[in-house]
């Protein structure tokens, strides 16, 4: 008993030690790829490990109350319990994690976790700029949950189930069997949600991350930072691994899961290069308009 | 103008309801059996040879009852109304005199005379036409001729009072006794019927016609009373 | 036949009384015309063999009825125009105060 | 038996000999008069003894003759019942006139004696003529009294009187001659079986008694009259009027009933219902408290009428039901009104009545209205506890509420008339009175001072105040009587069985004891009565405890529970808050009496005892005045939905809705009667203003059980027939899937627009009460999934949404207490102030918006799986849309309050008192073990769900598995605790020598404002949101109702323009009246 | 001939004091003073006191008097005289009634039309 518990706490640290690492290289190649893109040199691959290793040296200045300090600590539990949720890959022991703690539906709500947190922890540094940033965010995760959850509700249409080891084991046996070649109206409807769901352009008003120091974060530094980013490497993946196993046919082993995830989050940054950024209440009635209408089209295909 | 023709389509419909009503009971051949028993039975039940007063005082005696005492609300009504701290005093226009001497003479002398013939009306109700009421009304006529001889004449209302109030416990007594002698409230009976036709006939009759009389009288004078403002 | 011919010229004049007594502005006319009336409805009572009632139609509905709307008249200084619309002054010793 | 005609001689003798007697002194006259009304009551009293110990009915003659030849009088049960009523209120009446009639002149105290013995006269006599005599002596006495202390408007009315009176008059002379003509006689019973009245003659005949009766009646619109003297005259004489007056004539129709043919009986009803309808939406409008009764009367009076002819006419039920019921109205309306008449007296006494004599509505607490510009001079006033508990009382009854007679008056009729079908009639009278209670309830409404303001002098009604209070004492005795025997129990016990009572449930008059006990104990302290209050709760509890089966215990949990947790809530204030523990105890009894009910008359009873109750404690808040109106408005709306489903549903003998009969709308009006008290939308304007304007605690009652109370009545409704006797449910007879789903999109509709709504309020109890109408939306939603699944999901949300909505509640009183607010952007910061506050809020939070460990999720998680398994895709997608709008909302909360910077003038804010935070760290204690043993709570509820539909959900080891999934919610906590116990220590390790700072020390745009605590992000917080998608939240519902209540205000706006004070207009109505009523008959026959 | 019957079958009491009635009526409802609708209803009354009489109008009878000779056979109907009698004097009652409240009316400073007294309505 206490060593099978052992072996399962162990398997999961090294999936969350694997998918950190990867989901950071991620960001940075991702960054690189887009200086590339603007004609720029851009930042080292492994500046994001820089990053974190500079802010976390840095000596914690400021105290906002208790609040202020559990925000990080909720934003990564929550990246980090939203990847623990999530079966990595198909059929390995290692990376199936704690899945069998919840179906979809937790992964989907488990989400929140982080955000909510982060949001409180923020709302007390008190500074006017943070709760605009969670306003806004709250606002347009409103919107871009509906073609997401259409979906979602798409793929358990589908497969007839909402445990995502199952759909994924209905999804192997080739391309063809991969929700994209099945329901690829679904899939598009998810993947504009998804562009939302990370805050790329054009819905990166959120943050507003290049003008003024702007969103939820705006009042924290050093180690606190250094968490927050952290997060941002494993909620990432997190994400991505769940897109990869709705929708592209899951990974039967992690070269696999490297390849779809770092094509999914590509696609991400490509579309997030080529259009301008949105207000907040555009993006709302943008994800409520054709993505949605997309969202249901994808729904009824499931059903026929 | 409106208003003028709502009134005269309404009273035709009113019409429209009664006339056909009218029609169909036309006039009548004989009386029916109600009516019937009432001629027949009136002399034996209570040897009263008017057979209207035998209903009025006897047979429906209650109503009459009821009929003093609507008069007597009234009288209450509007002596309450017309008290002269609400009304003010009557005040003669000016220019008018009292009556003369001769003039007041006469009218005293007159209204001895009506009130005597005030009461042989109601005395003789159960014998010939006329009762309590048209007595009473006698009577208070009488006193009215007072009052237009004598414009400033006060009526002594102690005395009207008492004599109205005694004369009506009388009514109402007698018709106790009515229960507790004969056959139940205001039954004539409770006195002997006598012969038919006769004054001292028709049991209680002549009595209660008498206690009707003057208290309608009395009635009818303070409601005159008021009406000239001399309540307090 | 002679008795029904009576009651019924009493009638007709009843009702020529009666709308004259309406129309009539004279409240004075009005009052004395509607004991007319009464006297003609005790005229018939008594053509119909109803001698107590004509009696009593008499001596109170055209004898006293008149004589208490004669008072009530002067009671209230009523104009004898019925269209006059002046105001009676309140009484002298009014304690309820002149209320419009 | 006495014979009545002694007393008729006392009483003239005495009448003819007052002017002797006043010689002595009035003092020595109204003696008199005391005497021979206390003759009258005795004689009555001995009557119905007599009759009630098995007499049978007497006649008495007079003049030693009987009936062709003579006047006979007759005493039966109901002569001896309207006798005794009469000398009752005449009694109360004259006491209530005592001074003035010391006053005025001899001819009032003579009048009244007349007026007395004419009704009980024209109650007595079964001779044609003789009715005609006493109607002429009480009419002309009421014509002196009207005048007799002289006030100026009533002079005006009683001329106006004297001229309707006198055409009715008129009319019952030609009428009784001709009926005399055709019948050939005046005694009643023989004109019933004279053969000469059958005919079209004696028809025209009967028309013309009928039309005077009826114009004495008070029949719209030949009624101006009558509302005139009610307003002017003085009120205890209007009491008479109201009370004694109309009660006999209604008797005397009663007498002539079997005289009228169908034509005759058509009118009746007619114009009884037109009179009634008019009546009270005329009455709707008024502005003078007396005129506004008379309104009133009047309709009462119509309703009584039609349904003595109605009875008779639709064969509704024996004699004995119809003078139950119509008796029933009667006694009731009699009762209150003559209760408030004498109580406008009181007022009228205690100087409340302006110079001009005329009475303002607004007469204790001029506030916000128009009409309170004539009391305006005055000094406020409020009444004294027992003065409103009495008027209160005389209003409820008048209104129809439990327990008064009105309600199982009510109660009977609407059942005898779905019995036979007459469903539009239902709807007329159901309609009338409703437009009654809303008058009548903003009147009652009114007299609550407002409190909190400087302390008002409380207004001294003395011994004005006995007589309503031996009205209102009456009205409940009688009323708890009629519960308990049946409605004619009070009459005549051997009658009692034939009619529904709640014989065989004693439980549900708990909250009606325990409220008045608490009541008369108010004086005590606080704190001692809400211990009582709570052991009250928690006897109750534990007697009732076994005849509670699981679906029921978890609701009991929910409602007996959360009230307890309220009532200890309300120890928060020191001080003896009046009124306020009566109250809880009483609303949350009358939860338990929902639970308890086992026939639909107890269903019913119960469910509008909650209303009531819950009326009074939203009542209770500073400014409830409006919300609470329409809170009760809907209320009682919603229940006679519930009644009229209730009453024509056609259960077979085992109670269930018969089959296939489930979609058919007796169903459907019942499920729209709860679904009013849920706060569905469309119906659910009432809720946030309710909910945001009672007191704090009483907010969270409402909100976290109250509305529970109407998710047990949607599981009731359908698990049998108004009442649950056994869990079964058989699916083949529930409707067609299309009303289900129809009734998940009314949820998913109350769910999302809750939630938006939500998102846009700045007041914190809006924000809450939008909140509580979403998450009902969400149960009603999963309710109407109709398998396994989805009930298990609804029983879940609404443990949950007790847990969470009480906690949020419990914590925001607090916040409240402290801050002095209830505006979220006045406020900012409060963490450091009130941690635990903040904790349970955080925690409510996170429970509500479903985000995992907590148990929301388990929520969210069943409410997806069963919508998706079922396959409602389109329900689950807009499902996650309003789930997300709550985070909005949620957010909003935590953050205006108790996060971001704080407000100067908050610094000295404390911790909430124990009373609140006690009851809270139960509450997160409960959810944090639910939410690590998900089990405790879904165990029972499977075992409820699965015994009612085939189990489609499960429990395998830890881990509930759907058909779709699985979610294993241990685990789920345990992997959460850990993780975050990782980052935690991540967190401890890396801090190092922080440095706290001042809260203002911000910086932003490169600068430091200049008043950093103006910048606390709060106000308008989600702008943009509303820019995005307010066009979804346009209160349509709001301006759909107001467009309603306009209309009916605008049709009852018209209806009084009829009445222009004009004596000749009202006799010009008297006349058409007369000819259209024959016109009418016409053409019925 | 026909005529005749119907002329013979008309109650020749009634019909005025059905005319009276209507008269009375419109008296009543037509006409503004105080106390010109007083004289209508005094008039209203005649006529219903006509109307009620004409019940026991029998064509040929004597007055209900048993003075020796008179045959109870050619007696008319006593009762609607007896009602009369009941019907008379409290139409009396009424009109002293309605005239003392015409006078406190017009004696309080209002007019003695009807309209003027209109302040209590809707």
């Amino acid at each position: 008993m206490i060593t099978a518990i052992l072996t399962r706490v162990g398997y999961a640290l090294v999936s969350l030690f694997v998918i950190t690492n990867y989901g950071l290289l991620l960001i940075g190649s991702m960054a690189r790829i887009s200086a590339k893109v603007q004609g720029r040199v851009g930042q080292p691959v492994w500046q994001p490990y820089l990053d974190i290793i500079k802010s976390t040296a840095k000596r914690n200045s400021i105290s906002h109350g208790v609040m202020f300090y559990l925000g990080p600590v909720f934003r990564l539990a929550g990246g980090v319990g939203t990847y623990l949720f999530i079966p990595a890959v198909f059929g390995s022991a290692l990376f199936r994690n704690f899945s069998d703690s919840g179906d979809l539906l937790l992964v989907m709500y488990f989400i929140f976790f982080g955000q909510l947190g982060m949001a409180l922890g923020a709302s007390e540094g008190g500074h006017p700029y943070s709760a605009i940033g969670v306003s806004r965010g709250l606002a347009q995760m409103t919107a871009f949950e509906v073609p997401f959850a259409l979906s979602v509700i798409a793929v358990a249409i589908q497969y007839k189930t909402l445990d995502i080891t199952a759909i994924v084991a209905a999804q192997q046996g080739g391309f063809l069997h991969w929700t994209v070649a099945t329901n690829p109206v679904a899939v598009v409807a998810a993947l504009i949600a998804f562009l939302g769901m990370s805050m790329h352009n054009p819905f990166s008003v959120v943050i507003a991350p290049q003008e003024i120091p702007i969103g939820p974060p705006t009042e924290y530094q050093s180690n606190l930072l250094g968490m927050l980013q952290t997060n941002r490497a494993i909620f990432n993946g997190a994400k991505l691994v769940l897109y990869m196993n709705l929708f592209f046919g899951g990974a039967t082993s992690l070269p696999v899961m490297v390849i779809k995830t770092f094509l999914i989050y590509f696609i991400n940054v490509f579309v997030g290069q080529a259009f301008p950024r949105l207000r907040v209440d555009q993006s709302i009635r943008f994800f409520l308009g054709a993505p949605t209408v997309i969202g249901v089209a994808g729904v009824i295909i499931a059903l026929l | 103008m409106m208003r003028r023709y709502l009134v005269g389509l309404i009273l035709i419909g009113l019409a429209f309801a009664l006339f056909p009503l009218l029609r169909q009971a036309g006039v009548a051949e004989a009386p029916g059996p109600l009516a019937s028993a009432y001629l027949e039975n009136s002399a034996d039940d209570f040897g009263a040879a008017n057979v209207v007063t035998a209903i009025v005082v006897s047979y429906r005696g209650f109503d009459t009852l009821g009929e003093v005492a609507v008069l007597f609300a009234a009288t209450a009504g509007v002596g309450t109304l017309l008290t002269r701290r609400r009304l003010g005093k009557a005040v003669p226009p000016p220019g008018r005199q009292g009556g003369t001497e001769v003039l007041e003479t006469a009218s005293r002398l007159l209204a001895g005379l009506l009130i005597m013939f005030g009461a042989y009306i109601f005395i003789h109700g159960h014998l010939t036409p006329g009762g309590g009421f048209q007595g009473g009304v006698v009577v208070a006529v009488a006193l009215l001729l007072g009052l237009l001889a004598k414009p400033d004449a006060q009526v002594s209302h102690r005395v009207m009072t008492t004599l109205e109030s005694l004369s009506g416990a009388v009514y109402v007594g007698l018709g106790l006794l009515g229960i507790v002698l004969a056959g139940g409230f205001l039954d004539p009976r409770a006195l002997p019927l006598g012969v038919v036709g006769q004054l001292f006939s028709a049991g209680s009759i002549p009595l209660i016609y008498s206690m009707i009389g003057l208290k309608v009288g009395a009635e009818l004078s303070g409601i005159i009373d008021a009406l000239k403002g001399d309540r307090s | 036949m002679m008795l029904e011919i009576a009651i019924i010229v009493a009638g007709v004049l009843m009702v020529g009384i009666a709308i004259a007594t309406i129309l009539t502005r004279s409240l004075l006319v009005s009052v004395i015309m509607s004991g007319g009336v009464s006297l003609l409805a005790s005229l018939v009572f008594l053509l119909m063999g109803a001698p107590d009632v004509a009696m009593t139609e008499a001596v109170i509905g055209s004898g006293l009825t008149t004589v208490v709307f004669l008072y009530a008249l002067s009671r209230a200084k009523q104009p004898d125009d019925e269209d006059a619309a002046a105001l009676a002054s309140p009484p002298g010793d009014d304690t309820d105060g002149g209320q419009p | 038996m006495v014979n009545p005609l002694y007393l008729f001689a006392a009483s003239l003798a005495a009448a003819f000999l007052l002017p002797l007697v006043d010689k002595l002194g009035r003092r020595a006259s109204l003696a008199l008069v005391y005497l021979v009304g206390l003759a009258w009551l005795a004689a009555a009293v001995s009557w119905l003894l007599a009759l009630v110990q098995g007499g049978v009915a007497q006649d008495f003659g007079t003049a030693g003759f009987m009936a062709p030849l003579a006047i006979v009088l007759r005493v039966g049960l109901l002569e001896a019942a309207g006798v005794l009523a009469v000398a009752a209120v005449g009694l109360l009446s004259a006491a209530a006139m005592h001074a003035s009639l010391r006053q005025a002149p001899a001819g009032g105290a003579m009048a009244f004696l007349m007026l007395l013995m004419g009704l009980c006269g024209v109650i007595l006599t079964r001779d044609l003529f003789n009715l005609f005599v006493f109607l002429e002596i009480s009419a002309i006495a009421t014509y002196s009294l009207i005048g007799f202390d002289d006030r100026r408007p009533a002079l005006r009315s009683a001329f106006k009187y004297m001229l309707a009176g006198g055409i009715a008059s008129a009319l019952y002379l030609i009428g009784v001659i001709y009926v005399y003509r055709f019948g050939d006689t005046l005694n009643l019973d023989l004109a019933i079986r004279a053969p000469g009245l059958a005919g079209a003659a004696g028809n025209a005949a009967l028309f013309f008694l009928l039309a005077a009766l009826l114009v004495e009646l008070k029949p719209f619109p030949a009624n101006g009259w009558a509302l005139d003297v009610y307003q002017t005259a003085h009120p205890g004489l209007a009491a008479m009027l109201s009370g004694a007056s109309a009660t006999a004539l209604l008797l005397a129709l009663w007498k002539l009933l079997p005289l009228f043919g169908t034509a005759h009986l058509v009118i009746i009803a007619g114009s009884g219902l037109a009179t009634f309808l008019a009546g009270n939406l005329a009455g709707a409008r008024q502005r003078y408290t007396r005129r506004m009764l008379g309104y009133s009367s009047v309709a009462q009076i119509g309703l009584a009428m039609a349904v003595l002819a109605l009875g008779t006419l639709f064969k509704l039920g024996s004699e004995l039901f119809l003078l139950a019921v119509a008796g029933g109205f009667v006694l009731n309306h009699l009762l209150a009104k003559t209760g408030l008449f004498l109580l406008s007296a009181a007022f009228e006494q205690a100087g409340l009545t302006d110079a001009a004599g005329v009475d303002g509505v607004d007469v204790v607490d001029t506030v916000d209205d128009a009409a309170g510009a004539s009391a305006a001079a005055q000094p406020a006033r409020r009444l004294s506890p027992l003065a409103l508990a009495v008027a209160g009382g005389l209003v409820l009854a008048l209104v129809g509420l439990p327990p008064f007679p009105g309600f199982w008056a009510k109660w009977q009729l609407v059942q005898a008339l779905a019995d036979r079908s007459r469903w539009w009639l239902i709807g007329l009278i159901l309609g009338g009175s409703l437009v009654e209670a809303f008058y009548m309830l903003r009147w009652l409404g009114r007299l609550v001072a407002a409190r909190g303001a400087a302390p008002v002098p409380t207004l001294r009604l003395g011994a004005g105040l006995l007589g309503p209070a031996v009205a209102a004492v009456a009205l409940a005795g009688l009323g708890v009587l009629s519960g308990v025997f049946g409605l004619t129990g009070a009459l005549d016990p051997k009658a009692g069985s034939t009619l529904a009572s709640l014989a065989g449930e004693p439980w549900l008059w708990a909250p009606w004891a325990v409220a008045a006990v608490l009541f008369l104990l108010d004086w005590l302290p606080g704190w001692l009565k809400g211990l009582l209050a709570l052991g009250a709760v928690a006897a109750f509890a534990w007697l009732v405890q076994d005849r509670l089966d699981g679906l029921r215990q978890i609701f009991a949990i929910m409602l007996l529970g959360g009230g307890g947790l309220f009532i200890v809530a309300a120890l928060r204030k020191p001080g003896s808050r009046g009124g306020l523990h009566p109250l809880l105890a009483m609303v949350t009894l009358s939860l338990g009496a929902v639970l308890l009910a086992e026939t639909r008359l107890g269903f019913f009873f119960a469910w509008e005892t909650m209303t009531l109750s819950s009326w009074l404690l939203v009542r209770r808040g500073q400014a409830s005045r409006q919300p609470a109106l329409s809170y009760i408005v809907f209320g009682l709306g919603g229940a006679f939905l519930l009644m009229v489903g209730l009453a024509a549903g056609g259960f077979d003998s085992a109670g269930a809705w018969p089959s296939g009969a489930l979609a058919s709308w007796p169903f459907l009006l019942a499920l729209v009667g709860i679904l009013v008290k849920a706060g569905a939308l469309g119906l659910h304007v009432w809720l946030p203003g309710a909910y945001a304007e009672a007191d704090d605690e009483s907010s969270g009652l409402l909100s976290a059980s109250l509305s529970k109370a109407a998710v047990f009545g949607l599981f009731a409704l359908v698990l049998s027939r108004g009442i649950p006797g056994s869990l079964s449910i058989s699916l083949g007879a529930i409707g067609g899937p299309w009303l289900w789903r129809a009734l998940g999109w009314v949820g998913l509709a109350t769910a999302l627009a809750g939630a938006l709504y939500a998102v846009w309020q700045e007041d914190i109890k809006k924000t809450l009460a939008w909140s509580s109408m979403g998450q009902i939306g969400y149960i009603i939603l999963a309710f109407a999934l109709m398998d396994q699944a989805g009930w298990t999901a609804s029983l879940y949300l609404a443990f949950n949404h007790f847990l969470y909505k009480s906690m949020l509640f419990l914590a925001v009183a607090g916040v409240i207490q402290r801050v002095g607010t209830r505006n979220m952007y006045e406020m900012g910061g409060l963490i450091k102030k009130m941690p635990v506050s903040f904790l349970t809020v955080l925690m409510a939070i996170i429970a509500l918006s479903g985000v995992p460990p907590l148990t929301g999720f388990g929520g969210k998680w069943l409410l997806y799986s069963s919508l998706i398994a079922k396959g409602w895709y389109l329900e689950a997608a807009v499902a996650f849309f309003a789930s997300g709008v709550a985070f909005l909302y949620l957010y909003r909360l935590i953050h205006s309050i108790f996060l971001g910077q704080p407000k100067l003038n908050q610094s000295g804010v404390r911790e909430a008192p124990l009373a609140l935070i006690a009851p809270q760290l139960l509450l997160m204690g409960v959810l944090m073990a639910l939410s690590v043993f998900p089990k405790l709570l879904l165990d029972p509820i499977l075992e409820i769900t699965s015994r009612v539909f085939p189990p489609t959900l499960g429990f395998s080891g830890d881990a509930l598995v759907s058909p779709l999934g699985y979610w294993n919610g241990t685990l789920t906590m345990i992997v959460t605790g850990g993780v975050f116990a990782l980052c935690l220590l991540w967190l401890v390790i890396n801090l190092r020598n922080s440095q706290g700072v001042r809260q203002f020390n911000i910086v932003f745009a490169g600068e430091r404002p200049l008043r950093p605590e103006t910048t606390h992000y709060a106000w308008r917080f989600f702008e943009p949101y509303r820019q995005a998608v307010g066009g979804l939240v346009r209160s349509r519902a709001e301006r759909f109702w107001v467009l309603v209540g306009g209309g009916v205000s605008a049709v009852g706006g018209a209806l009084r323009r009829l009445y222009t004070g004009n004596g000749q207009t009202y006799a010009l109505h008297v006349v058409m009246y007369v000819v259209v009523l024959y016109l009418v008959m016409g053409v019925v026959l | 001939m026909k005529l005749a019957a119907i002329l013979v079958h008309l109650n020749p009491v009634a019909i005025p004091g059905a005319l009276l009635i209507l008269i009375g009526l419109w008296g009543i409802l037509a006409r503004q003073n105080l106390f010109k609708i007083a004289v209508a209803f005094s008039i209203l009354g005649t006529g219903v006191n006509l109307v009620i009489l004409s019940v026991g109008y029998i064509r040929g009878r004597t007055a209900p008097i048993l003075d020796g000779e008179a045959a109870v056979a050619s007696m008319t109907d006593p009762v609607p005289q007896a009602l009369v009698l009941t019907a008379i004097v409290i139409g009396l009652a009424v009109t002293a009634l309605l005239l003392s409240y015409a006078v406190r009316l017009r004696s309080g400073g209002g007019g003695s039309s009807i309209e003027v007294h209109g302040d209590e309505k809707w």
